[in-house]
């Protein structure tokens, strides 16, 4: 029993050990970074912090906000939600940020939401689409600090609804959605209502794991099924094998999917013509010529050597803002900063010109992206009706 | 019935696959009975590496293979004699720890090293789909091939294990380690020469899986490892046609489950059989009964 | 006391044991011989519940325990010691005794967890218990020590000593007297002579130390190759030409 | 234990739960950040403290604690959101669901040998998270959100102790040792009367029953669980712990539980390399001090009786 005592002094101690951290004043502009970098879906995270890098660092040698250099302290938050929230109070208590970016999926987002309201730090994620993260569902309120770069779930969905019925004539759809994944999941719950609504029929919806690989046995019941159209609102890697697996098996209808499908990896995996005839929505195309998405993928190239995908455009996008706010206000106040934020109204951003509505979401046109022989051409852009 | 044969025809092609990296656990197994949980790892190590050969240095798939086979048999042997071999006398508590260690070493150090991204594997041997019956059948070129390596593997193993002088060596090491030491037969060579073997067969299942799946991630070898474990339990662990007939009992398993039920249910189904077989049969399918020494 | 019927343990295709029968007494002190590999310890495996016979009838105390499981036979009353020494290694002499109480004195779960004042009464008389015990077979100083820091000798008593904490009507014994010299071999014959009386025991044995089962063995069985090829007492079967051949065969093999 | 003893101890657990409180909520000189930790390091010891009394004292390798800290959370979740039952009837019940389910699963599987024990329990632990993905009453994968956050210092620090006395009570009691005999020597234990299957699954479901408990105090603090939270690398965090810390040592596993909550949060800017520290740390242990870095050992009574004026009475412990 006694060994107890021994226990609580060492507890003690950890608390005293614990209690020193070191506090450093800093003439840097402090920008905290939150995202998964490790873990099992690391790749949405790092691909978001290398556009985030490049973003700051694009501000850092032009000489910086107010003649202070911006500073990321970049945590890994191991795509996990409870670390996600250990991570963010890091970063408010000991770095003692301003703003807080990330991180990249909806359920880390929520439980960072409540350690950013009370300490009044506006935060940004460029990824997590659920609508419950900037809109408290118990309340309808909106979260007064908490802000998003990318759509919620319901426009693209939408988007892609009435594409499929209006301009690709399919009545009957299949889904194929990622299971283990919250924005594949309500992605593929808008969209089913819809076409519903429109008088369309689901003839088959399945969920897949984040681990799976194979995916013939399910198209195979697909197929048997009768799908003018699949539609699989889930990441590229996913797609890509998903739709060259059909195409083996003799799946030649059209596929549609969501912003997850941008990466050029799409072609590298699945090959350029197991792609013709797929469509995905999107915020902007890297192969659009406007000069804000080109020079973003020229200096992106340029840095890493690689194409963005939207993780990385919508990182660049969130500390772009995230920066462009600061040095309009010229305060580094979290609450003037927040409420600048929220203000925003056609700030040019490579994933379309972005304005926050009453729920900090961002309105943005939509892009529907045809893939064309492994390249993506610009099918229409659609302004989302809600 | 026309899809039933279709979806045991999609249950087969990802059976081989298990079957195949199933093969290289029986055999370490069935030799120094250690589930060796870096597996999976090896086979990720033999993916890389078949992708740098071919990606960076531009070889063959038949030299990447080689390539690939030799790394990892070399990282096979390194790791039984580093963290393995020291711990040979003691529990099997401690080995089993140091290999689930190992196991999270390499994904880890796999995901510092290469990177979080799913990498394109290069696409060097082209995808043919064959359609059978007009089409009601589909089987590809990459099917055929992991079908016929697996079936080669066993073969090969087959003969090493019951015709060959250092299989000879290997079974009287799984009988028993001082025994067959007295009789003058180097223990630890046999040991490592199994975990060459064991290695290669991970090292061509990890290549396979590349170009199959199209993608290799540092974490590709765990889940397929730990599905190719259950099915060398299922068939009988040690026994190396068990193996294979687990793989490919498995892989039918899950295409039917998720043809008929739902693919969210495959992974707790797989595992549910695996309690299942080892409560009922633990020696598994083709396993032959053993008992404890007093 | 016990008796075995048409006892035997096949493995795979050969038989370990073959038509075992054997009768012991209640009060007796009966031993098992035989050459290297005749099939003594699987006897007690069979006897303990370690392995279930292929076919024969285990009776005990007028019960059959053929195929019960092992922590039933021992609560039934047969506990028994090991031919490689099994005890506890991580635990303490005394624990190593506590533990063989544990089919006869407990308290509940909830005494476990909590501590009350059934367990503290029923550990003092544990303490007590086990001290007693320790006494008799002079283990009394090494109470707290790890029982695998115990010279061989006395983790040999301490594994007696354990398997009569147990509270056994017949203990099995294998080899009790292997690796000890014959100062200590001697010592062990007062000693099992001594807790026969004083615990009213009854006792099979096997041993090799010829010395020993002709001392104080008032009956012997000799096995070979599974099977029983005589019966008799000690001076009986010293003269038996069927044993003296099993015995001969062996040393000559070994020659 | 003497009178003085239980008077000691219990007026340092006291100052020390009082000087944690103080300095949180009053003085407040401990920041959000820290905060997280201590209820970290609080589950943490939970959590190794249970998984070492199966693998550590009961000798089985067990890979499924994940799975039984998502019951325990999902049950007292669903409870407390649902139902409005009180947090700490909550979160019992949460470790009795558990502690059925660990009977469920242990009977089964624990007449197996230890390495299939492994797989099997690695097994079970991802059946309950397919089954967790594929139940919309709790949210499926994106998982219950809006918990209340109930779980303060106070509560883990109860819990924490509560878990770690009672277990420390078990090992000592004649139930505990039959327990460490199964670890010793499995056939000399069933030969010396003890059911070993009974005490295997009782160990195993006890552990469950604590995991669950974590599982509790972890779904009313971080207030959202997920069934990926609950993933093989949480058991594998537990047992990174258990071994590190010694197997077969409360002491050692307390340690553990602290040492990798703070270690952990210490090195947070290495972000993936802390893995691979855990594991190079796990393998050098096996290979170099294979039962932990405290072994079997506990922390010396001797140590306090130092501390403490006079000498006390006979340690029971």
């Amino acid at each position: 029993m006694k060994r107890i005592m021994l226990i609580a002094f060492i507890a003690l101690l950890a608390v005293s050990l614990i209690g020193c951290s070191s506090e450093e004043t800093s003439d840097t502009i402090k920008i905290g970074v939150n995202y998964e970098l490790s873990g099992p879906v690391a790749t949405y995270g790092n691909n978001t912090v290398d556009g985030i890098k490049l973003a700051i660092q694009e501000v850092n040698d032009a000489g910086g906000i107010n003649g202070k250099m911006v500073e990321a302290v970049i945590l890994d938050n191991k795509s996990d939600p409870a670390e996600a929230l250990s991570v963010a109070t890091k970063l408010i208590a000991e770095e003692q940020v301003i703003a807080h970016l990330g991180p990249a999926t909806s359920g880390a987002a929520l439980n960072v939401v409540p350690a950013v309201t009370d300490a009044k730090i506006p935060m940004i994620s460029g990824s997590a689409t659920n609508p419950d993260v900037t809109v408290d569902p118990a309340t309808g309120e909106t979260r007064e600090y908490v802000f998003r770069t990318c759509f919620t779930d319901p426009p693209q969905a939408i988007v892609g609804a009435a594409f499929a019925m209006d301009n690709l004539g399919a009545k009957k759809v299949a889904i194929y959605y990622d299971n283990t994944n919250d924005y594949s999941k309500g992605l593929y719950q808008v969209f089913k209502a819809e076409i519903e609504a429109a008088g369309g029929v689901v003839v088959a919806e399945e969920g897949f794991s984040a681990d799976d690989q194979e995916f013939r046995p399910t198209l195979t019941k697909f197929k048997d099924a009768g799908a003018e159209l699949v539609y699989v609102p889930a990441y590229y890697e996913k797609v890509a094998k998903i739709i060259s697996q059909a195409r083996e098996l003799g799946i030649d209808v059209p596929f549609l999917g969501a912003d997850g499908w941008d990466s050029p990896d799409l072609v590298a995996i699945a090959g350029a013509a197991a792609l013709n005839n797929t469509y995905f929505t999107n915020h902007y195309s890297s192969s659009d010529d406007a000069p804000e998405v080109a020079d973003f993928v020229k200096a992106f190239q340029a840095a890493y050597d690689k194409t963005p995908d939207s993780f990385a455009a919508l990182g660049y996008d969130t500390a772009k803002l995230l920066l462009a706010v600061i040095a309009e206000t010229g305060s580094e106040d979290p609450q003037v900063i927040t409420d600048a934020l929220a203000a925003t109204k056609d700030f040019p951003a490579v994933t379309g010109t972005l304005t926050f509505d009453e729920f900090h979401n961002p309105i943005k046109e939509i892009a529907i992206i045809e893939m064309v022989d492994g390249a993506q051409v610009l099918n229409t852009k659609i302004a989302p009706s809600n | 019935m026309e899809t039933l044969i279709a979806q045991i025809l999609n249950g087969l092609s990802l059976g081989s696959i298990y079957a195949l990296i199933a093969l290289g656990y029986t055999m370490v197994y069935g030799i120094i009975q250690l589930i060796n949980f870096a597996h999976g790892e090896i086979l990720m190590i033999g993916a890389y590496v078949g992708y740098f050969s071919v990606a960076v240095l531009g070889l063959n798939i038949y030299m990447a293979l080689l390539l690939s086979m030799f790394v990892s048999s070399l990282v096979g042997v390194l790791i039984e004699r580093i963290a393995y071999k020291p711990l040979r006398k003691s529990g099997r508590l401690s080995v089993l720890i140091t290999a689930i260690g190992m196991s999270l070493l390499l994904q880890n150090g796999g995901l510092i090293v290469f990177g979080t991204d799913f990498v394109p594997f290069p696409q060097v041997i082209e995808r043919i789909p064959y359609r059978l019956f007009g089409g009601r059948f589909v089987v590809t070129s990459h099917q055929i091939l992991i079908f016929a390596v697996s079936i080669l593997m066993m073969l090969l193993l087959q003969y090493i294990v019951g015709y060959t002088k250092i299989g000879m060596a290997m079974r009287a090491v799984s009988y028993d380690k001082e025994a067959a030491s007295l009789m003058g037969i180097n223990v630890d060579n046999v040991i490592s020469f199994t975990f060459v073997i064991g290695s290669s067969l991970g090292a061509v299942a990890g290549v396979l899986l590349g170009l199959y799946y199209q993608t290799i991630h540092p974490l590709m070898g765990f889940m397929p490892g730990l599905k190719a474990f259950v099915a060398a339990v299922l068939g009988g662990i040690g026994v190396i046609p068990g193996a294979m007939l687990g793989g490919f009992l498995l892989g039918i398993i899950e295409a039917l489950v998720s043809g008929y039920w739902s693919t969210t249910y495959k992974d707790p189904v797989v595992f549910v059989v695996l309690i299942v077989i080892l409560i009922v049969k633990p020696t598994g399918l083709l396993g032959k009964n053993t008992s404890e020494k007093v | 006391m016990f008796k075995a019927k048409k006892v035997s343990k096949m493995f795979g295709g050969l038989a370990a044991i073959k038509d075992l029968h054997l009768h012991i007494e209640p009060g007796e002190l009966v031993g098992l011989i035989g050459p290297n590999g005749a099939g003594k310890t699987t006897a007690f495996n069979l006897m303990t519940g370690v392995y279930s016979p292929t076919e024969g009838e285990l009776c005990f105390v007028g019960e059959n325990v053929a195929g019960l499981k092992p922590y039933i036979i021992t609560n039934k009353g047969i506990a028994r010691t090991f031919q490689n020494i099994r005890l506890f290694k991580s635990m303490s002499v005394i624990d190593n005794v506590k533990v063989g109480f544990h089919g006869h004195i407990q308290y509940s779960l909830f005494s476990a967890f909590f501590h009350g004042k059934t367990y503290r009464t029923v550990e003092t008389e544990m303490e007590n218990r086990a001290m007693h015990l320790l006494q008799i077979f002079n283990l009394q100083d090494k109470r707290d020590e790890l029982a695998s820091n115990l010279p061989y000798g006395e983790q040999r008593r301490l594994e007696i000593v354990r398997a009569l904490a147990a509270k056994p009507k017949l203990l099995l014994l294998d080899e009790p007297a292997a690796g000890m010299n014959p100062q200590e071999t001697k010592q062990l014959m007062a000693l099992i002579h001594k807790i026969r009386q004083d615990f009213q025991l009854t006792i099979l044995l096997i041993e090799h130390d010829m010395s020993l089962v002709m001392g104080i063995c008032e009956r012997l069985y000799v096995l070979d190759y599974g099977r029983i090829i005589a019966e008799g007492t000690p001076e009986e079967i010293k003269n038996n030409p069927k044993v003296i051949e099993a015995y001969l065969g062996e040393e000559a093999l070994h020659a | 234990m003497t009178k003085k003893q239980i008077l000691v101890l219990s007026s340092t657990l006291f100052f020390v739960w009082f000087v944690v409180y103080m300095a949180t909520d009053v003085w407040g000189l401990i920041n959000s950040f820290q905060q997280v930790n201590i209820i970290w390091a609080g589950i943490n010891v939970i959590l190794a403290v249970s998984l070492n009394l199966v693998v550590g004292f009961t000798g089985q390798l067990a890979l499924g604690h994940a799975g039984f800290m998502a019951v325990g959370a999902y049950t007292s979740a669903v409870l407390t959101m649902h139902f409005g039952i009180p947090y700490v009837l909550a979160i019992l019940a949460g470790a009795v669901m558990a502690f059925f389910m660990g009977i469920v699963i242990g009977l089964p599987t624990l007449r197996l040998r230890g390495d299939y024990l492994a797989i099997a329990t690695l097994g079970f632990g991802e059946i309950i998270r397919g089954v967790l993905v594929n139940i919309d009453y709790v949210g499926g994968a994106a998982g219950i959100n809006g918990i209340a956050k109930i779980t303060n210092w106070t509560w883990t620090y109860i819990f924490t102790i509560i878990t770690v006395v009672l277990i420390n009570n078990f090992i000592h009691s004649l139930h505990g040792k039959a327990c460490i005999t199964i670890r010793d020597d499995e056939v000399a234990s069933e030969l010396m009367g003890i059911n070993t299957t009974y005490y295997k699954t009782l160990a195993f479901s006890m552990g469950a029953f604590f995991a669950g408990i974590a599982g509790g105090l972890y779904a009313h603090y971080f207030f959202m669980i997920q069934p990926a939270t609950f993933a093989l690398q949480k058991s594998f965090d537990a047992l990174v712990m258990v071994v590190l810390g010694g197997l077969g040592s409360i002491t050692g596993a307390v340690l553990a539980g602290l040492g990798v909550t703070f270690m952990n949060a210490a090195l947070i800017e290495l972000g993936a390399f802390r893995m691979v520290i855990y594991s190079v740390l796990l393998i050098l242990v096996m290979m170099f001090r294979p039962q932990g870095l405290m072994g079997n050992k506990e922390f010396s009574a001797r140590v306090f009786d130092r501390i403490l004026p006079k000498r006390g009475g006979k340690d029971d412990v």
